[in-house]
């Protein structure tokens, strides 16, 4: 699905990463592990576009990503290591909000189940600025269910989270693999989910 | 379709942050009083002299203070990459931008029109130069608009302080300036002035999605 | 004995007790200083305009005197974090605020036929026009703040911060030398009116101050109903 | 002994953030001087009716000017608690008001300075407005920076967008204009005016510590 | 050394917690564990008097804290959850300010050799917006070494740091207490440290 072709990319002069190859079938679940400054963030801006590379290819379903980004943006969920959730605004208008821009099709009752998987059901009608960092995390990664996306990349998604909440996520991305999902993510831990291929930045 | 519902969500969204406490619109048009309140101490308060210089002081401060609204426009979206969100929701940045630019219009700009009459009033302007000031403010708005959107979005590649971006503003907005206080005077052709706004309104309608963009994504790059 | 100004409770009792009798004696005064003003003598510059003085002055003095008040309660509530300072502070500001647009409107009123204009920019003029507006940004920033202590403990600030107004306002016709009449009837020496006239003055303030204390206990009850539980 | 060093480290700080561009400040003052322009061009070129309402112009536009800059104040150090820090590291929030004060006034303020005479230029101002000016502005700016401090503190407690903070601002400062343009009206006595003006400075250098450091406080319970 | 007695806080007349109970000796380290949202940060933030407690005291080598609060905060060094290093400045700069600030006595040498083990020393003259994620908790982290105080407090140390820091931060904590040192701190993770406590919240 995912195929990564002898990237290379570097900033100022600066060679971050060199020659990479990665192919990610159907199914499959890879890591990224690597010292803090590898450039395991670099690397996935790079992937999604946001970052040119210098020389290399990605291709997504057999076609070059750069040739239809939309094509490959609509088939992609991508959390980021920092929060992307409007501060001013409620959990509830978050949600509505990315859900219309992914066009999702869930329910509002489904989505309050989801709050619920994930604890905060409470916080529906708080602005997100007041919540704790583990709980604007959890809402974060909603995004990934509510979009409901083949391709999930996730830049350290363990940080700040509960082991209640490691699970549900590691069960969330067990559960995604079984629905030929694809998914990309760093991380600094060694979370236990079966036949995960790890790449060594 | 799905693409007219986004857009529709877009503005939804801006909508929400903008009215998010209603009191900041008021809060927006009692700061333009309020800076009319100064000019009109500062410059003493000569009837004749106030009626002179009124439209030109409204139509500057009306200037100034949608500069200070200017810094809203893309700092948050950027500082918590929900651009980056919206882009990958399957819109360009140049359509962000040109419904950024909309948005502000009709968010911030127009809610002013109301207060404009109104300020009339502290300079006793005559009502035809109410109605070219209004007439003018809007075709004019609308551009500061457009150049707000690529001030700021400068102001997204400069990470010191709040800078370069706002002198644009300024520099381009002098003609604009100068052709809408045209239109009160009896010798020029009214009719051409508003063409020559509306001439100008469009190019920038043309420029700035483009460059803004351009700025974007630069700056999303050295992020 | 003062305690019912800071304790709610017993403001409850006090106020239970005085107010159906502060409600017939406003009445009375009320009419009193109607009838007075009625028969108060003609100025014999101004004419009838003169009789707008019995609602301009009471409506400007007790403008600053409600700020005052919610000056002091702002001073108490921050010092001594008694809770229904707040409660008093909310209550009254919009009371203050219509006190004030009274004495601009009858001020404006009064100032066309005596100055020619509505509306000059003269000194007292603006600091009570200034004194207005912030009255609306008190009654505005208690719809603002979601939190109850952060909204309570902004305001009183921001009331203190705003009472160097109060002096501005007060010696304005003293600094500037401007349209508006010197202070003649609350000079600190002997007032320099007229004894027809400063009668009846007297009693339209007192029935105005009667009024407003009226709609605050009103406001206040509701407001200690209201957080009964925080108090 | 080690307060002063700090403090001095506190000043070294602000000085690094406003100058790490320099062009900062070179903008700042370009933004006055383009707004001068705009007011220019938008009260038309007659030179008696500029020299007339120069002095009130040049004083508001300094404050609006210096508007733009107030955002700057506190915004950024208390987003990322560097606030905290710092009073973790032994200074009272009163006493960081107070330099923060101070660095606005020496860092941002006094520069402009500089841009006045150049200013009085542009409306043929006689030589001794010009310096009424400077007087009057050296005490103006002060008292601004200490209002400026009250109106960026009060912004980190309403969490919506610009708003009432600068709303503060320019409705207290409407005396300060009164007496600094009062200075130039000769039947006025400037003497008296400019000791009136101190003393608003120092009502102001008492009020605002303690008050920006109470909504600081609020604000840091409120984050 | 620490001693918490009896302390609640509510926000909002929401109990965030009631009636804690906390004692630390020298040399003891203790970590807070708790869901999310449980009040873990708010706890620590009440300790160091930045948010009221209702009920409660806290005393700092058997002096309430609130009599003296500078006194306390001039034993204390504070690692919040997220960055509080100036964006715009460079690291050596933040570095310089942090130290003048808390008197450090460190010379310039020894900060280059703390910047060398936490192998950041090659951005010494970076701006700290360019850093990843890691290096600027990195950074953050030098600030424990820097102020040379008693007590640490930290808020989720361990997030964004690779596995080769984590350990690096885990021989800090020891060397920490075996100088007489005092440390509390939250986290989701486990470390394998000696007599680490375990508070519950
Ligand atoms: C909108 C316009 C006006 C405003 C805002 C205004 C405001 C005030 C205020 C605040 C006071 C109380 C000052 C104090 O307690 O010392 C006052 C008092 C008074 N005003 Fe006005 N005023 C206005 C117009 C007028 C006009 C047109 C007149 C009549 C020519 C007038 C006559 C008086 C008099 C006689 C007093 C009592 C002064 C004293 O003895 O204390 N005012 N006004
Ligand atoms: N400023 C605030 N206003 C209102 N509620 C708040 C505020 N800050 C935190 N809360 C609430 O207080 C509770 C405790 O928050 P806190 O940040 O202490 O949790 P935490 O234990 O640190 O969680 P995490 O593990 O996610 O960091 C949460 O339910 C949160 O929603
Ligand atoms: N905007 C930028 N400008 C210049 N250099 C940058 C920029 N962003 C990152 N870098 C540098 O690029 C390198 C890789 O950064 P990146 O954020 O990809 O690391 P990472 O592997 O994600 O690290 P971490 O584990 O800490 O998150 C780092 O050395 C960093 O200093
Ligand atoms: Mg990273
Ligand atoms: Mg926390």
């Amino acid at each position: 699905m995912l195929l990564i072709n002898n990237l290379s990319f570097s900033r100022n002069d600066n060679i971050i990463f060199q020659n990479l190859n990665l192919s990610l079938s159907n199914r499959s679940i890879a890591q990224i592990r690597g010292k803090n400054g590898s450039g395991k963030t670099t690397f996935l801006n790079v992937i999604l576009n946001f970052l040119e590379s210098k020389t290399g290819e990605i291709f997504w379903e057999g076609k070059n990503i750069k040739k239809n980004i939309f094509n490959f943006y609509n088939k992609t969920t991508f959390i980021m290591d920092h929060n992307t959730c409007t501060r001013k605004m409620t959990v509830l208008d978050n949600i509505n909000f990315w859900s219309r821009l992914s066009s999702s099709k869930l329910t509002k009752d489904e989505i309050v189940l989801l709050l619920e998987t994930f604890n905060i059901q409470k916080y529906q009608n708080t602005k997100t600025m007041y919540l704790s960092s583990g709980e604007i995390r959890k809402l974060e990664l909603l995004r990934l269910i509510l979009e409901q996306k083949k391709l999930w990349i996730l830049d350290e998604p363990y940080n700040h989270l509960d082991d209640l909440s490691i699970e549900i996520l590691n069960q969330t991305f067990i559960d995604h693999i079984n629905k030929d999902g694809v998914i990309l993510f760093t991380s600094h831990l060694k979370p236990s989910i079966n036949n995960l291929e790890v790449v060594d930045l | 379709m799905k693409l007219i519902q986004k857009i529709f969500f877009f503005f939804n969204r801006e909508a929400k942050l903008f009215y998010s406490n209603i009191g900041d619109l008021f809060s927006n048009i009692l700061f333009f009083f309020l800076s009319i309140f100064i000019f009109v101490f500062a410059l003493g308060a000569d009837e004749q002299l106030l009626r002179n210089v009124g439209m030109g002081i409204i139509w500057s401060l009306l200037l100034l203070s949608s500069t200070l609204s200017l810094r809203k426009f893309y700092e948050d979206d950027f500082n918590n990459s929900v651009i980056k969100i919206i882009h990958m929701g399957g819109m360009s940045y140049e359509l962000i931008v040109f419904l950024k630019i909309l948005s502000h219009f009709f968010f911030v700009q127009i809610p002013f029109l109301a207060s404009i009459p109104i300020a009339c009033v502290f300079f006793n302007l005559p009502i035809n130069e109410v109605y070219n000031l209004i007439l003018t403010f809007i075709i004019g708005s609308f551009i500061l608009s457009c150049l707000g959107s690529i001030s700021a979005s400068m102001n997204l590649l400069n990470k010191t302080n709040f800078s370069i971006g706002s002198l644009i503003v300024l520099l381009f907005f002098i003609p604009v300036i100068i052709f809408s206080i045209g239109t009160n005077n009896s010798e020029s052709d009214f009719n051409s002035l508003i063409s020559l706004l509306l001439g100008i309104a469009l190019i920038f309608l043309g420029i700035s999605p483009w460059s803004s963009a351009a700025f974007i994504k630069l700056a999303l790059r050295n992020k | 004995m003062f305690n019912f100004l800071i304790n709610p409770y017993k403001f409850n009792k006090f106020v239970d007790i005085i107010f159906k009798p502060l409600v017939i004696l406003t009445l009375l005064v009320l009419t009193a200083g109607l009838f007075l003003v009625y028969f108060s003598p003609l100025d014999y510059q101004q004419g009838l305009t003169v009789k707008i003085m019995y609602i301009h002055v009471p409506s400007a003095w007790l403008a600053l005197l409600t700020y005052a008040i919610m000056t002091i309660y702002s001073i108490i509530g921050l010092a001594f974090k008694i809770p229904f300072s707040f409660i008093i502070n909310k209550a009254i500001a919009p009371i203050g605020a219509v006190f004030t647009i009274l004495c601009l409107i009858s001020g404006s009123m009064w100032g066309k036929p005596m100055w020619g204009t509505w509306w000059v920019w003269d000194a007292r003029l603006t600091s009570v026009a200034i004194l207005f507006i912030v009255y609306l940004l008190i009654i505005f920033l208690n719809q603002t703040f979601e939190n109850r202590e952060v909204r309570e403990k902004t305001i009183a600030i921001f009331i203190l911060i705003g009472s160097i107004n109060l002096p501005i306002i007060k010696f304005s016709v003293d600094w500037w030398n401007t349209l508006h009449q010197t202070a003649s009837i609350s000079k600190l020496s002997a007032p320099s009116i007229d004894m027809s006239m400063l009668q009846p003055l007297l009693i339209m303030t007192i029935g105005f101050s009667m009024i407003g204390v009226i709609i605050a206990i009103l406001r206040i009850k509701a407001e200690i109903l209201l957080r009964k539980k925080f108090l």
